[in-house]
């Protein structure tokens, strides 16, 4: 009888096909995450390499489909879900961050025998929830993508069963990530509250309409919102989680988490924060202020003195969420279009970064001390000089992307009279030179102790590092087309 | 150098300089490949081109012509403009005679002298290098250049003094000549500078010395005060005056050729000929003349006193130089440039004479120098005994002698200036200059020998490379003195020659009666003083303060030492280990310290118990909620 | 006082009774069994609320569901059960949670302004499974597909963690 | 006078580029090929700029081979380069040195390779420096210059070579960064007062901006640039960077890169901001004049060559610093001379220390004494030098000193007269350094020390040449120098900025058309 | 009808308790617990908004909510087991290899 009724709902409001044929990147996605999982039932281990095929060849056909057919500014399925330049820019981003993490991923797998099957189907599952967080148009779809992303990668960092390590990180991280979902979804129920829908549009709707000055419910569940946010992108005090679990973690997942997990939360911020809360950007700026700048200060300062690369990456990571957070105070269309250009970078070089240190992974141990680094220079040149080009990249050195994008990053700053808040950033920046370096002065400054064994030759993995240093090459030296995505992009949030 | 003054361009001046500059750079080059006797040769030759064209020029300046050799622009930052130009008037053209003169002199005896020491053909360059400065120094059109010649002497004389530089105390003796030079030449640039800028306010940009004259007194009392005074203060290093003259007795350190040429016949007098040159400057500023005046005397008498002391051979000589210049500042200080350049001419003689006259009893002496170990020489050496006694009375202000008219025409202008009391004082100098130079005498060449045995059957007689130059340079402390007589005899050639330069000299007062007594009194002072000597070769007071004094130097060099050395030295040390690394330093590495332990602090926070990281969180966002509620 | 509040009062005080008790109990299986009754509460309160429909869900699921999980999970690790208590951490951490409340009640009860009032009128089939229907397959259709997604990949997750190496 | 893209000082940027990219082809252990492909292009580079020197013209302040081309259009920056009087020693200087340092890095054996491919990148990332006429530009090569260094010190330096390297990028960041954070400030306003987005240097020195705000971006800038001359008390990273640099590392950092923090003040602070400079010139020249002083004295002190020579780096950059902040012809032409000299005596002092070093062994000052004695000709060449650093009249040295305290003298006396006993103080650490090296008895262990080879008389002979040259003749350079300075003299007599309150007024003015706008 | 102050204060109590829980109990599964506890309270919040809007979406929601309820509590779960084999506490105190 209930189905009877839903029967009768009128078949005009039912989503058309065209609809449907617009979600299609999204739904190849999931598509090729059943296909995976199906297939993983059927093929023998020695066959398994043919699943990383099948997802990247799922991913890359998404993002074609999204790119032939997205047109701009339109919402479907009852205006949950907005097609625009943004989204177009995010789902790329995401799907080329997945991709190189699939591809640099290959030979882990093989010596950690994290399952390989599973480990695919989570990543696409993550990616379809990361790519519907940069599209929702609705707080609840925002929710609910960003709990399928999160419990995909609650799982993924759990999934080295021999590393105990991993183990307490899928705790720390579970527990720290369900306590955030409640303080983010109690701002939802506020903002709920105050302005009676969860569709972006109508919230907007509603607060170009209605005075702001005291509404405290309003204000108070954008605040726990952006809570829920800081969360998710490591932002100091909310980044507690954050070294734990990207140091337990597989180094794949460590990479995809800090870069994929940060995207899309910085794309749930631009959209939701910097865009359709803007009339509270006044009564948010100063908590934004001091979250940029504690995040930068403590990333940076605790990175310092770590004595492994991969949990100096993960202060690093917090340190540039700190960074990325300058353009969403920022505010104008410059920031938001910086802090685009400088996810991008950003991308490129945290994964490469973690690329190489999958690279000196040994006998199925992580292997990411400062002192696996030591003598590489040399012996390794690949590998090092990629690796020189992340961490200079990272500690902004022109002509690589890094710069590039701080620089337009402090522009937009500047632009919108935060030129303190620069100055600090600036002063971080060099503070981060430090560690970086001692990355660069350990490879080729010091004399390995012959630990550096032979590293594995894994094709797939040094075609995702090249690709990651050229594309940081390329951003550094003629940025002008990405950036003028960026700017398109941000543009068409509008 | 009068307005009227003809200007000739002479393409010749530049060869007068670049002869010689040839001839260093020729055995600088080939150092390793020339033996010390063609080097020696060559660099002598050098020095007679430059001689015989100087003479040349001599023959034929007439009367009231300026000759000009402009090169090329050198420095132009506009308005600045300073071209390489040379010019030769009639002052120029007596220190041109003087350098290459007796500085070929001085070449010839070194070929005997430095004959066989290794570093010969790096001498001989030197020597060439320091007379292509000093006549730089001489026919510079301009202050700038001539300043150039007035470091590139102090660099040859740093080279020349550390010549034999295996010995600690000659390359230390060489640093300090350089380096004392140096306080006295930044004075002389400061000088340059205030100079330029000031009559850049008036409009006029030059340093010419032509345009310089015609314009000078544009600028007012003080401000030429000041410029002469420092000036001055570049001249007090260079001619070795009182407070910077340290430098000169430890330059004795070097052959003794060089301190004939260059601590006593040529460098030490740039300071002179700068005055001299800038005499329409220094003219209009009667307050600096008084104070270098009194400068002057002062070191005549200072100096002197510590001559009478003195053991070391060169030394005596030495102190006897820094007073003789003493005296020819009194001269300027006077105003009577053309008195100041004539004992500058002839002391150029007989003070060369009387070094190479020692250079040769050294020589002779295989290297010794302190004349307590000498005595009896005068069998020895026959012939330097001779010019040694000549050039010694010349010294003396023995009556005929160079240095008698040339001492005595500066006497008598410092009287009938008025400063009866500076003519005091400088009589009275006149006196211990008889002393010392003949108790010298005495100690060396008569008495009882006192040269070791072993020494004394190798003393020898110099060769005659080195005793033909002796001989010409003891004529010339005669004769050279004939040029200057005095008004009551026949006159001056000397002042008349340099009248286009300095304009008539108007000595006033007094009178001929009055002169001659006091010439008669210096002569009998002088007289006096050369018997004392004879009868004590070492001075009645001996063992006494004075003496003590004396023989210390008045300690000068200690209290320099003290006041400004060790403070400097000091401070420097205090800068290097202390300030710099604890203070400059360690603000950045401690920064960087600073922020590496808050770093290690901070990570305390991270405790790894996930429930203090969710507090954590309720922190901040109570702190969030907290910032709304309040 | 009307009925209302005292119905309010008397559930309020039971649910927050029990949620205290769910912390407070020493033994894992009492606290499941306390959030079991809180749950039970809230399921009143929504009936309170005009959602029948959800406070049947909220037993279903919750009570039916999730809390068999949890019991089913504490049987199979049994745990032991005495666990150090640290009254410098409880302080903090029951200071800081007071606090919260505190600012949240402050923050939330509008002051001053009439944003809205509470009780507007709604129809009588508010609350019912059929509207809950529409609204859920019309303007949330999309959320509800991605929840799906989301029970999936759960699933998934817990194959993955729980099952035991070869 | 703009010249079509690839022009010509592209050319000279790109020839050691190439030669970077040439060298990659070459096998890594034909150490002889390696060091012939780097000095055949470096080489070329010198020729090249030799050429640009040729066709330079003379009597023009303006910027000569300009080439332009958006580069990025959606910041508006451009490839924007030019070279003028001020900049074209600095090149040529750039160029002369690059093979230079790359012969006196025969004696490297380990990782040839790397080695000249930073010499190469450096040698670009140079005259990137000195040519970019746009600021974001400037910045990119400003920045890019620090990374080979970098390697240069940490891989091929002494013991201490990592502490050294990494306080060397670290120090220079800091300040480099404030830059950055300047040239943005200064686009924005720019780009407020405009309406367009320019970082083209020659358009914003025209920008009138207030008093305010020209000392705050005078001071970002200023930081960055008193960093890397390096003003006292900024200088504690250059003892360091030098000890521990190779030979070829020391000649490049002291020969060219310290210039460029001189030259940013004279290309970008000074004339940017002509009021902030004017008012700060009394506060920069007194750390310059204690930074003449002081460096004079620490470097009496130091027991180590290379140390000493780098604090008379200090100090005379202080001259140079004095020099620019006269702020009339003659002081800032001397300056640009000056810091030609210093490039070259500088330079040509570490090659002499670098060839005592591999002979030796030793850096000590202690560990010489005598050496005339066995190598005349090396002695007689570091004479040479020695005087040429202290200024020594009928040499280089002298010429710069001489107008930087000519042209102080005028517009600030005192410091000049302080500034002066710099020469003295000079004369004094010098010649004492050279007594103690080359002069008094000859111990054993220095007997058997071999004099210059012809590699090495190769490698200082252009050197010397150049310091006697530029002593006795300086006009052509000076004449090339001259017509830029005025323009930049003239630029700072222009009359002042617009009072703030216009400004103000202008700016609300805009606002609110933006707001219509909108 | 009561106003809707009282359900959101009630709301803000019981998430402030879970939180409480969350924060001091050294037990994953009660902490889990506590977790559920924050998320119902957040359940009321919304049912009670829905019904001072007199919109169905607050209810729709909640449905939403439990099923992520859900999700999380068997994810949570399967993570405890994992731990628990690997250390045999539920101590999160006791877990901490990764830390600095």
């Amino acid at each position: 009888m209930q189905i009877n009724q839903v029967n009768l709902v009128n078949p005009d409001t039912l989503p058309s096909l065209a609809e449907l044929w617009l979600a299609g990147p999204v739904i190849e996605i999931l598509i090729a995450a059943l296909t995976v999982l199906l297939l993983d039932l059927f093929l023998k281990d020695e066959d398994k390499g043919a699943l990383t095929w099948i997802s990247v060849l799922g991913l890359a056909t998404a993002g074609a489909m999204s790119l032939v057919l997205w047109p701009s500014g339109e919402g479907i399925l009852f205006n949950s879900l907005r097609i625009d330049g943004f989204s177009l820019f995010f789902t790329n981003l995401l799907l080329a961050a997945a991709i190189l993490t699939l591809l640099s991923s290959v030979h882990y797998l093989k010596e950690t025998n994290i399952q390989k099957g599973e480990f695919h189907a989570l990543i696409l599952f993550s990616t379809f929830g990361m790519i519907l967080m940069a599209m929702a148009n609705d707080l609840i779809l925002f929710f609910l993508a960003l709990e399928t992303m999160s419990i995909g990668v609650y799982v993924l960092t759990g999934m080295w069963h021999q590393r105990s390590a991993a183990g307490e990180a899928a705790m720390k991280y579970f527990l720290n990530g369900a306590f955030a979902s409640g303080f983010l979804l109690y701002g939802i129920a506020l903002i709920y509250g105050a302005t009676g829908s969860t569709n972006l549009e109508r919230i907007g709707d509603y607060l170009s309409q209605n005075p702001l000055q005291g509404n405290f419910l309003l204000i108070t569940g954008a605040v726990l919102l952006l809570i829920g946010l800081a969360f998710k992108v490591a932002a100091v005090p909310f980044h507690f989680w954050a070294p734990d679990v990207y140091e337990g973690a597989p180094t794949p997942v460590t990479g995809f988490m800090a870069v994929a997990v940060k995207a899309a939360a910085f794309a749930g911020w631009i959209r939701i924060v910097m865009h359709q809360l803007s009339p509270l950007e006044d009564q948010l700026s100063f908590i934004l202020w001091a979250i940029a700048i504690l995040t930068m200060t403590v990333g940076n300062l605790l990175a310092l003195t770590q004595s492994s690369v991969k949990r100096m990456l993960a202060y690093s990571s917090i340190a540039h969420a700190g960074y990325l957070l300058i353009g969403v105070i920022a505010g104008n269309d410059m920031g938001g279009s910086a802090v685009l250009f400088y996810m991008l970078v950003y991308t490129l070089m945290t994964l490469g970064a973690f690329g190489v240190l999958m690279a000196l992974q040994q006998a199925g141990k992580d292997n990411d001390s400062y002192q696996a680094f030591a003598g590489i220079g040399f012996k390794h040149r690949f590998l090092a000089l990629a690796m020189s080009i992340f961490m200079l990249s990272l500690a902004g050195f022109p002509p690589f992307g890094g710069f590039t994008g701080k620089f337009y990053l402090f522009r937009s700053a500047v632009e919108s009279g935060h030129t303190v808040l620069s100055v600090i950033a600036v002063l971080n920046s060099v503070l981060s030179v430090a560690y970086y370096l001692r990355v660069i002065v350990m490879m080729y400054m010091q004399e390995g102790r012959g630990e550096a064994k032979p590293f594995r030759r894994s094709p797939y993995l040094y075609t995702a590092i090249a690709i990651t240093a050229l594309g940081i090459l390329w951003l550094g030296v003629a940025p002008d087309f990405p950036l003028e995505l960026s700017r398109i992009s941000i543009a068409s949030l509008r | 150098m009068e307005s009227s003054a003809v200007m000739e361009s002479s393409s010749l001046l530049r060869w007068i300089l670049l002869v010689p500059l040839l001839g260093a750079v020729i055995n600088m080059i080939f150092t390793s490949y020339r033996d010390r006797k063609t080097a020696g040769w060559l660099a002598s030759i050098a020095l007679a081109v430059s001689f015989g064209l100087s003479l040349w020029i001599w023959f034929g300046l007439s009367s009231g012509t300026v000759l000009n050799d402009t090169l090329f622009t050198w420095i132009e930052s506009p308005p600045f403009k300073v071209k390489m130009s040379l010019l030769v008037d009639r002052l120029t053209l007596i220190m041109l005679l003087v350098i290459t003169g007796v500085g070929l002199m001085i070449h010839i005896y070194s070929l005997g002298y430095m004959g066989k020491d290794e570093g010969g053909v790096r001498y001989f360059a030197y020597l060439n290098l320091f007379i292509f400065f000093m006549l730089l120094l001489v026919l510079a059109d301009n202050l700038l250049l001539l300043f150039v010649g007035w470091e590139g002497v102090g660099l040859c004389s740093y080279l020349l003094i550390g010549f034999w530089y295996q010995d600690h105390t000659n390359t230390i003796a060489a640093n300090k000549a350089f380096i004392v030079n140096r306080i006295g030449d930044v004075c002389f640039l400061l000088g340059l500078f205030l100079l330029f800028w000031e009559l850049g306010l008036k409009g006029i940009w030059t340093l010419d010395f032509v345009e310089l004259k015609s314009h000078v007194h544009l600028l007012s009392t003080g401000r030429i005060t000041l410029i002469t005074l420092l000036l001055f203060a570049g001249a007090t290093g260079k001619s070795a005056q009182i407070p910077l003259f340290v430098w000169l007795p430890d330059a004795m350190q070097g052959p003794t050729p060089v301190s004939a040429l260059i601590h006593a016949a040529t460098m030490v007098t740039a300071g002179i000929y700068m005055t001299a040159r800038l005499h329409f400057l220094f003219a209009l500023a009667p307050a600096t003349l008084a104070v270098i005046a009194v400068i002057g005397v002062l070191t005549a008498l200072f100096a002197a006193t510590i001559a009478t002391a003195q053991n070391d051979i060169k030394r005596v000589l030495a102190y006897s130089t820094i007073s003789q210049l003493g005296y020819m500042f009194l001269a300027v200080g006077v105003g009577a440039y053309s008195a100041a350049v004539f004992h500058l001419f002839t002391h150029a003689f007989f003070k060369a004479c009387l070094f190479l006259s020692a250079g040769s009893v050294i020589h002779g002496l295989q290297g010794e120098q302190d004349m307590r170990k000498m005595g009896g020489l005068k069998s020895y050496f026959p012939k330097t005994y001779w010019t040694y006694l000549i050039a010694g009375l010349a010294l003396s202000g023995a009556p005929l002698t160079a240095g008698f008219f040339s001492k005595d025409q500066i006497l008598w202008q410092t009287f009938s200036h008025g400063s009866v009391l500076l003519w005091f004082v400088a009589w009275g100098t006149a006196g211990l200059t008889a002393f010392y130079m003949f108790r010298q005498f005495f100690m060396v060449f008569h008495g009882e020998c006192k040269v070791n045995d072993h020494l004394r059957a190798h003393i020898h007689e110099s060769p005659t490379v080195m005793t033909a130059p002796l001989m010409i340079l003891a004529l010339g402390s005669i004769v050279t003195g004939w040029l200057g007589l005095p008004e009551y005899l026949f006159g001056s050639a000397w002042d008349h020659w340099l009248e286009p330069v300095f304009g008539t000299q108007v000595n006033g007062h007094g009178g001929v009666l009055i002169e001659i007594l006091l010439m008669l009194l210096t002569v009998g002072l002088a007289a006096g003083a050369i018997y004392l000597a004879y009868r004590a070769y070492s001075p009645p007071w001996v063992g006494g303060l004075p003496y003590r004094l004396a023989l210390n130097k008045y300690y000068v060099d200690e209290v320099y030492d003290s006041l400004f050395v060790r403070p400097m030295t000091r401070l420097a040390d205090w800068f290097a280990q202390i300030f710099d690394m604890a203070v400059v330093d360690r603000f950045v590495n401690g920064l960087a310290a600073r922020v590496q332990a808050s770093s290690f602090f901070w990570r305390r926070l991270q405790t790894g118990n996930v429930q203090h990281y969710l507090l954590y969180f309720l922190a901040g966002t109570l702190f969030v909620l907290g910032y709304y509620l309040f | 006082m009307n009925a209302e509040l005292i119905t309010f009062y008397i559930l309020a005080t039971l649910l927050i009774v029990s949620s205290l008790s769910v912390i407070f109990q020493r033994n894992p299986i009492y606290s499941a069994l306390s959030l079991v009754a809180a749950l039970f509460f809230v399921a009143v309160l929504f009936l309170t609320l005009q959602a029948p429909m959800l406070a049947i869900l909220q037993i279903l699921i919750y009570a039916g569901a999730i809390m068999v999980i949890f019991l089913f999970v504490i049987m199979l690790l049994n745990p032991d059960a005495r666990e150090p208590r640290r009254f410098l951490w409880w302080g903090f951490g029951s200071l800081a949670a007071g606090i919260l409340a505190l600012e949240l009640i402050a923050l939330v009860i509008p002051r001053g302004a009439k944003v809205w009032s509470g009780g507007g009128a709604v129809g009588p089939d508010f609350g019912s499974p059929k509207k809950l229907a529409e609204s859920l397959f019309t303007d949330f259709m999309l959320p509800f597909e991605v929840a799906s997604v989301l029970l999936l990949v759960a699933l998934i997750g817990i194959v993955v963690l729980a099952k035991r190496e070869a | 006078m703009t010249e079509s893209f690839p022009g010509i000082l592209t050319l000279l940027l790109g020839i050691p580029l190439l030669g970077a990219v040439v060298m990659g082809f070459i096998p890594r252990n034909s150490k002889g090929s390696l060091f012939g492909c780097a000095l055949f292009f470096t080489v070329l580079d010198l020729l090249w700029s030799l050429n640009i020197l040729s066709r330079f013209n003379s009597t023009l302040g303006e910027m000569q081979f300009v080439e332009r081309v958006a580069w990025i259009p959606s910041y508006g920056v451009e490839y924007f380069i030019g070279i003028d009087g001020l900049s074209l020693f600095l090149i040529l200087l750039t160029t002369l040195l690059g093979p230079i340092a790359i012969l006196a890095s025969w004696s490297i054996e380990e990782k040839v390779k790397e080695f000249l491919l930073f010499m190469l990148i450096l040698q670009t990332s140079m005259l990137g420096t000195l040519l970019a006429l746009d600021l974001f530009l400037f910045y990119v090569f400003w920045e890019a210059m620090l990374i080979p260094m970098y390697f240069i010190i940490g891989v091929w330096g002494g013991p201490r070579r990592i502490y050294a390297a990494l306080k060397f990028v670290i120090y220079t960041m800091s300040g480099s960064l404030i830059m950055l954070i300047g040239i943005i400030a200064l686009v924005t306003t720019a780009s407020q007062l405009n309406q367009t987005t320019s970082f083209d240097l020659l358009r914003l020195y025209d920008l009138r901006l207030s008093f305010e705000q020209q000392m705050w971006l005078f001071l970002a800038f200023s930081l960055s640039f008193a960093i890397k001359v390096p003003l006292f008390p900024f200088h504690t990273w250059l003892p360091d960077a030098h000890v521990e640099a190779p030979t070829a590392g020391s000649v490049i950092l002291a020969g060219v890169m310290l210039k460029m923090g001189t030259y940013g003040f004279l290309r970008f602070a000074i004339p940017l901001f002509p009021d902030a400079a004017r008012a700060a010139a009394p506060f920069i020249s007194t750390l310059a004049v204690i930074g003449v002083v002081y460096g004079a004295l620490v470097a009496m002190m130091q027991s180590d060559l290379k140390k000493l020579v780098a604090y008379s780096s200090v100090s005379h950059l202080g001259l140079v610093m004095l020099g620019l902040f006269a702020l009339n012809l003659q002081g800032v032409q001397g300056a640009v001379y000056q810091m030609i000299n210093h490039g070259l005596s500088t330079a040509a002092l570490f090659l002499a220390v670098g060839m005592i070093y591999e002979r030796r062994h030793s850096r000590m000052i202690a560990d010489f004494g005598g050496l005339w004695k066995v190598i005349p000709l090396f002695s007689v060449i570091f004479l040479v030098i020695t005087l040429s650093s202290i200024g020594l009249p009928g040499l280089n040295g002298f010429v710069g000193e001489f107008l930087i305290l000519l042209g102080a003298f005028k517009n600030m006396t005192p410091w000049a007269v302080v500034a002066a006993s710099g020469i003295v103080l000079a004369a004094i650490y010098m010649l004492w350094m050279y007594r103690r090296v080359f002069f008094g008895p000859i111990s054993p262990e220095n007997q058997t020390l071999k004099d210059v080879g012809t590699r090495e008389i190769v490698v200082l002979v252009p050197i010397l040449v150049l310091i006697v040259f530029m002593g006795i003749y300086p006009k052509p350079i000076l004449n090339r120098i001259s017509p830029s300075v005025e323009k930049i003299i003239a630029r700072m007599e222009r009359p002042t900025t617009l009072s703030r309150q216009t400004l103000e007024e202008r700016r609300t003015a805009e606002k609110e058309g933006a707001r219509h706008a909108n | 009808m009561l106003s809707l102050n009282y359900y959101l204060a009630l709301s803000a109590l019981i998430f402030a308790i879970g939180v409480m829980g969350v924060i001091i109990r050294r037990n994953l599964i009660i902490i889990m617990m506590s977790i559920e506890l924050m998320l119902n309270a957040v359940n009321l919040a919304f049912v009670a908004l829905a019904r001072s809007h007199g919109s169905m979406d607050g209810q729709t929601i909640v449905v939403f909510v439990m099923a992520v309820a859900a999700a999380e509590a068997v994810v949570g779960l399967a993570i405890v087991i994992t731990v628990f084999r690997q250390r045999q506490t539920l101590d999160p105190q006791e877990m901490q290899l990764l830390k600095g």
